[in-house]
């Protein structure tokens, strides 16, 4: 038989137990675990996703993005509103003219990163988003959406990296093609966009 | 381990023969509802299934018909399922509670009630699950057509108007118009979705 | 002309640490001596002893509410409150300013002059409390003769107004708690009541400074606590006294996760401090009593009185902000039960235990006395077979 | 037995009734019961539903089939994985997509991982609801934080998750992420035994939680009730076993069953089923295979996810949930939506039996017996 009382006991060694390790071990090893969030943060993980943004190389007017429209079909909570840009004669200029996120909706799912065909849109990794006028604020054009090759180089260095070479591959491959059998329209679509 | 169908099918007909059987996509379909409970009863007291657990009870607008479905399996023996189906019309949509041999269905009937409007005789609460009373219509029915969530009704009106904000004339005369002909105001499908 | 800072009569008290505020006081009456009649002198004696209780008593709760919630954050591997001061010093301070500008919310059929005097005479007590406690030598406010008797009564009026705040609300929750309240503190008065007995008998003397005196001995040890009956009064004094001011294991009246916050669950801002307010004084007053009657009051060794009573004091209060860390909560039956069929006999037998000890008390008592009480507690343990957690066996299966 | 539901107010003047939620700190979300009490006694106690419901089904009817991935993450939102295990096991019978082994160890990882977090966040609330002031959550939490932040280094998000792919996963587990785990795995068990040196001895939760809410086996059964509530009752039936899906088969684990069936049972259970977890973790970790984590037949789905259109049939998968079983009815017609989607939540139907539990005992009891149930309001009210 244990004696009466014991189990309480043991609890309260345990408990001592940790009020004094709190002082002196590591986080990882039964200290203080706490993150004390704006002077510190936690490390930032490669894969953590949080809400879309779009990839540009070089300048903004270089935007991967062709306004194909298939993430604004697939999006399941329905965040996303793209209208294609008209060149001068009307004929679409494969590239958006409003993109628009609406941040308030959003689920961060990755739905849209998934489907992407261009490699335009991808998760970020700011969490901080805030507004001071409600829903409303939240929706982020075009403009804050975009946003430069070298910074998802930065907050996602594996896939960035793999994604590029995967693009300049496909280049190569279209360069060696044109090369070949230069189409009338690859001529008219190199000098669309100016 | 699977419970073969037919070796179900041929077990009921054999033990209650007034019962008429279909096999419909690995399920049995119960021709007359009303023979539900006997054959529910029959396959949880049968020594050679022992269905005695009743896993999901719900319901599926088919258009012209609603259908209630049946999953059950047999925790003594680690076996199933077997598809239990009944089909009833949307005008006459009353099918047998089985809360009397399965107590699992009691929640999961008043949500099929809820949202198929699937009436189960005999449920010892026939309440809604979800939704609250005075709710109209049932959700998951494909004719469901959506609120409008712009038009008030006469209760809000009162509500808004003992708080001392006005509304607006016409918002009250669609309310009351709406209300005497005891329908319900609803939404036109938006053209396109929102941005 | 050279005016004499130090009176005559206060000058043979010899000016040390362990007299700074008794000197500090005579200091001042002295001075006022000179200029004023000797009715407003003994005026102003009063009135400073009462200025620095009401002091203490919010400064005391104040910084126990940041000892407890640092404590149990590092009991929680937490840091606690950090932000507001260095080591969040300050944090009480922005707590009151918090609790002062907040709505005063009354629910609307609350009876609304009950609803505000409840934490009005909740307060009152608590502080009439401190008048007896001996913070230090010669450092108790008020010498009354029969200190534990007023102790006693006083505190147990504390029931009422948590019984009028509940009421008043007109909430269900509230009224839950205020009957739990008023059972829960009912009942373990008796225990706490009789649990004091030993120490009184042993001191012959209702009057807290003498009991604190009748522990001086060698080495300024001979604190009632090294002694078995002492032990196991102050032990059922202490959970009786966790009892009394609501805390964890105890505390059902307020009982977050059942009651939402029990008997104060209508209540906000001030009048939610002053519930507040009068729950940590409470804790520190039964604390202090429970130091004066088993562990000497200010009675050790090298440090000046004070020092002593406050820090065997904080020890106490310590100890209860572990429990709060580590235990769950009683349920009601459990709870009564506990009291009336576990602590109630203890203290019997521990009173009887007192008896014989004053008649002998050698190596030899030590060891019967002890098997006595090892004889008493098995038998109670044997008759409250509820207590005993079973034993059960888990198959683990394929 | 069919009056289950109806209260039994014979004599009003006696009786106090009381709103528990939808706005109370132990009713684990917006659940809402109204008690009858006789002085501390209940004597009546009927759940009411509803605060939290958003019609799921619906909108995962208006869906194709991989945008409701997401969705299922919300239904038990304190772990989304098993919810995505489901979603996918059930697609995948209905289109009859194979899923290549890697895929399958991984599943298995990441589910069992949920089930601890699950089994041990539901133990720290549990004794929050008993009134240890947060010292147990706490300390579970600071091993659940560990689990989170891997689930956030794989899966990209630390609750909803959205992993599960039909006919894969979506990432594959780098070398370094399974010796994450192995660690976890590894130190665990430390973690367990002051868990258990802090609660399962104490007198006080023994005295509250032994003999209390006592279900029967009969009645678990009849009443539906799964998951650990049904094996504290000391019924043997875990759909890892009994279906052996996924490659749960080739895992040795036992399964602990309760002795009465009381909240100490269920509590306890769950102990050693994060104790049986591991073991299953262990031996994945050591064999999972190298390979694909994608059936390439899948993948166009998941590149035009309006361009899967399942054949015309339906299918009912169910896994093991922490919870219980969860189930997924899905009808498909042949569109890229599904015709009919239905969840059996364990939360919802373990309710069923919660006024039979509770009736006799104090309201104390009957907070505890509700945390004991372990529901989570997202996959009750859906």
């Amino acid at each position: 038989m244990t004696i009466f009382g014991w189990g309480v006991f043991k609890g309260m060694m345990v408990t001592l137990k940790n009020f004094l390790t709190s002082y002196f071990r590591k986080p990882d090893e039964g200290g203080i675990f706490t993150v004390q969030y704006p002077e510190e943060r936690e490390k930032e993980l490669e894969n953590f996703r949080n809400f879309p943004f779009l990839v540009y190389d070089g300048t903004p007017e270089k935007i991967r993005c062709v306004a194909c429209g298939i993430c604004e079909r697939e999006c399941p909570p329905k965040c996303i509103h793209i209208e294609m840009e008209l060149d001068g004669t009307g004929k679409p200029a494969r590239k958006p003219a409003v993109f628009d996120i609406d941040y308030s909706l959003c689920m961060n799912c990755g739905m849209c990163e998934e489907v992407c065909p261009f490699d335009s849109v991808f998760m970020d990794h700011a969490f901080e988003v805030t507004s001071e006028t409600g829903s409303e604020g939240l929706v982020r054009h075009k403009e804050a959406l975009l946003k430069s090759n070298e910074y998802f180089q930065k907050i996602r260095p594996a896939l960035a990296s793999t994604i590029d070479q995967k693009r300049k591959a496909a280049e190569e491959k279209k360069k060696a093609t044109v090369q070949a059998t230069p189409p009338p329209a690859a001529g008219a679509q190199a000098q669309g966009p100016q | 381990m699977n419970i073969s169908v037919e070796e179900v099918k041929k077990e009921i007909e054999t033990h209650l023969p007034n019962v008429k059987l279909r096999l419909v996509r690995d399920s049995i379909l119960i021709e007359n509802p009303e023979d539900l409970p006997q054959v529910a009863l029959f396959l949880k007291e049968s020594p050679r299934f022992l269905l005695d657990y009743l896993s999901s009870v719900t319901g599926a607008d088919y258009l012209t018909f609603l259908e209630s479905v049946y999953h059950l399996y047999s925790m003594a023996q680690k076996r199933g399922p077997v598809t239990l189906r009944v089909r009833v019309t949307k005008n006459n949509a009353k099918v047998p509670s089985l809360v009397p041999v399965y107590r699992s269905a009691e929640l999961q009937e008043r949500e099929a009630y809820d949202t198929f409007g699937i009436i189960y005789e005999g449920h010892p609460d026939p309440r809604r699950l979800f939704m609250w009373e005075e709710f109209q219509g049932y959700p998951l029915r494909k004719d469901y057509a959506q609120e409008d969530t712009e038009v008030l009704e006469i209760a809000d009106i009162a509500w808004l108007e003992t708080r001392g904000i006005e509304v607006p004339v016409e918002m009250k005369e669609k309310a009351k118009t709406l209300h005497a002909a005891g329908q319900r105001a609803v939404a036109q499908k938006p053209e396109k979705p929102r941005p | 002309m050279n005016i004499p800072l130090v009176s005559p009569a206060i000058r043979g008290i010899e000016f040390n640490a362990d007299m700074i505020f008794v000197t500090a006081k005579a200091w001042i009456l002295s001075l006022l001596g000179h200029f004023l009649p000797d009715w407003v002198v003994v005026l102003a004696s009063i009135t400073i002893s009462g200025v620095v209780i009401l002091c203490l008593g919010p400064v005391i709760m104040m910084y126990l509410t940041l000892l407890e919630r640092k404590l149990i954050g590092r009991i929680q591997n937490r840091y606690g409150p950090n932000r507001v001061g260095k080591w969040g010093l300050l944090q009480p301070i922005a707590d009151g300013i918090k609790m002062f500008t907040k709505e005063d919310i009354v629910p609307a059929k609350a009876d609304k002059v009950v609803h505000l005097l409840a934490p009005i005479v909740i307060v009152v007590p608590a502080l009439m409390l401190f008048l007896v406690v001996p913070f230090g030598e010669r450092m108790t406010a008020v010498n009354l003769n029969i200190g534990i008797l007023y102790f006693i009564a006083v505190s147990s009026i504390t029931i009422l107004p948590i019984f009028m705040g509940s009421w008043a609300s007109r909430n269900k929750y509230s009224l839950l708690g205020g009957m739990r309240t008023a059972a829960q503190m009912i009942s373990y008065e008796i225990p706490m009541t009789l649990a004091v007995v030993p120490a009184i008998m042993m001191s012959q003397s209702l009057s807290t400074n003498t009991i604190v005196m009748s522990q001086e001995g060698p080495y300024d040890m001979h604190w009632f606590i090294f002694t078995p009956w002492g032990i196991v009064g102050f032990i059922i004094f202490f959970l009786c006294a966790t009892a009394e001011c609501n805390r964890p294991p105890f505390d059902l009246p307020e009982a977050e996760s059942e009651l939402v916050a029990g008997f104060h669950t209508e209540y906000s801002g001030m009048k939610f401090a002053l519930f507040y307010m009068a729950e940590y004084m409470n804790a520190f007053t039964l604390c202090g009593i429970a130091t004066t009657l088993f562990l000497g009051g200010w009675q050790g060794l090298f440090f000046p009185s004070w020092l002593w009573f406050f820090g065997k004091t904080f020890v106490l209060i310590c100890v209860m902000i572990w429990f709060r860390g580590t235990f769950p909560r009683f349920r009601v039956d459990h709870l009564m039960g506990f009291a009336w069929k576990f602590l109630l006999p203890l203290t019997l037998v521990n009173i009887l235990l007192t008896a014989l000890w004053q008649f002998t008390s050698n190596l030899a008592a030590w060891l019967w006395s002890i098997l006595i009480l090892a004889v008493s507690l098995w038998v109670l343990v044997k008759l409250n077979r509820t207590f005993i957690p079973e034993k059960r066996h888990y198959p683990l299966e394929s | 037995m069919t009056n289950i539901v109806e209260i039994k107010n014979t004599d009003l003047a006696q009786t106090l009734e009381i709103n528990f939620g939808p706005q109370h700190p132990s009713t684990h979300g917006v659940f809402r019961m109204t008690v009858q009490l006789e002085g501390e006694k209940i004597c009546g106690l009927r759940p009411i539903f509803g605060y939290l419901h958003r019609n799921h089904e619906q909108i995962a009817e208006n869906l194709p089939y991989a945008a409701i991935m997401p969705y299922t993450d919300r239904l038990d939102y304190v772990n989304a994985l098993s919810n995505n295990f489901g979603y996918a096991l059930t697609i995948e019978k209905l289109a009859g997509i194979e899923v290549p082994e890697r895929a399958e160890y991984i599943r298995v990882i990441m589910a069992e991982l949920a089930r601890v977090v699950n089994h041990i966040a539901v133990i720290g609330f549990m004794l929050n609801d008993l009134g240890a002031f947060f010292t147990p959550l706490l300390y579970a939490f600071r091993e659940r934080e560990r689990i989170l932040n891997l689930f956030e280094e794989i899966t990209g998000s630390r609750l909803m998750n959205n992993y599960f792919r039909v006919g894969g996963v979506k990432r594959d587990l780098t070398g370094e992420n399974l010796a994450g785990i192995q660690k976890i795995v590894s130190r665990f068990p430390a973690f367990l035994e002051e868990f258990e040196a802090l609660l399962t001895k104490n007198e006080i939760l023994c005295m509250r939680c032994q003999n209390i809410g006592v279900l029967s086996a009969k009645t678990a059964t009849n009443a539906g009730i799964t998951g650990p509530v049904l094996r504290a009752s000391g019924v043997n039936y875990d759909i890892r076993k009994v279906d052996g899906y996924s490659v749960y088969n080739r895992f040795d684990f036992k399964i602990p069953l309760g002795e009465k069936g009381d909240v100490y049972d269920r509590f306890y259970v769950r102990i050693l089923e994060i104790r049986e977890s591991l073991k299953i973790l262990d031996q994945a970790l050591s064999t999972i295979p190298p390979g694909e984590i994608m059936n390439k037949k899948s993948l166009p789905m998941l590149k035009m996810p309006r361009n899967f259109k399942p054949p015309v049939g339906e299918a009912y998968g169910r896994v093991e949930s922490p919870k219980g079983e969860l189930g997924f009815y899905v009808v498909s017609d042949g569109t890229p939506q599904p015709w009919r989607y239905h969840v059996r939540a364990p939360s919802l139907i373990n309710l069923t039996v919660l006024e039979e539990m509770c009736l006799g005992q104090k309201i104390a009891d009957a907070i505890i017996i509700l945390g004991s149930i372990d529901i989570v309001l997202g996959e009750t009210d859906r």
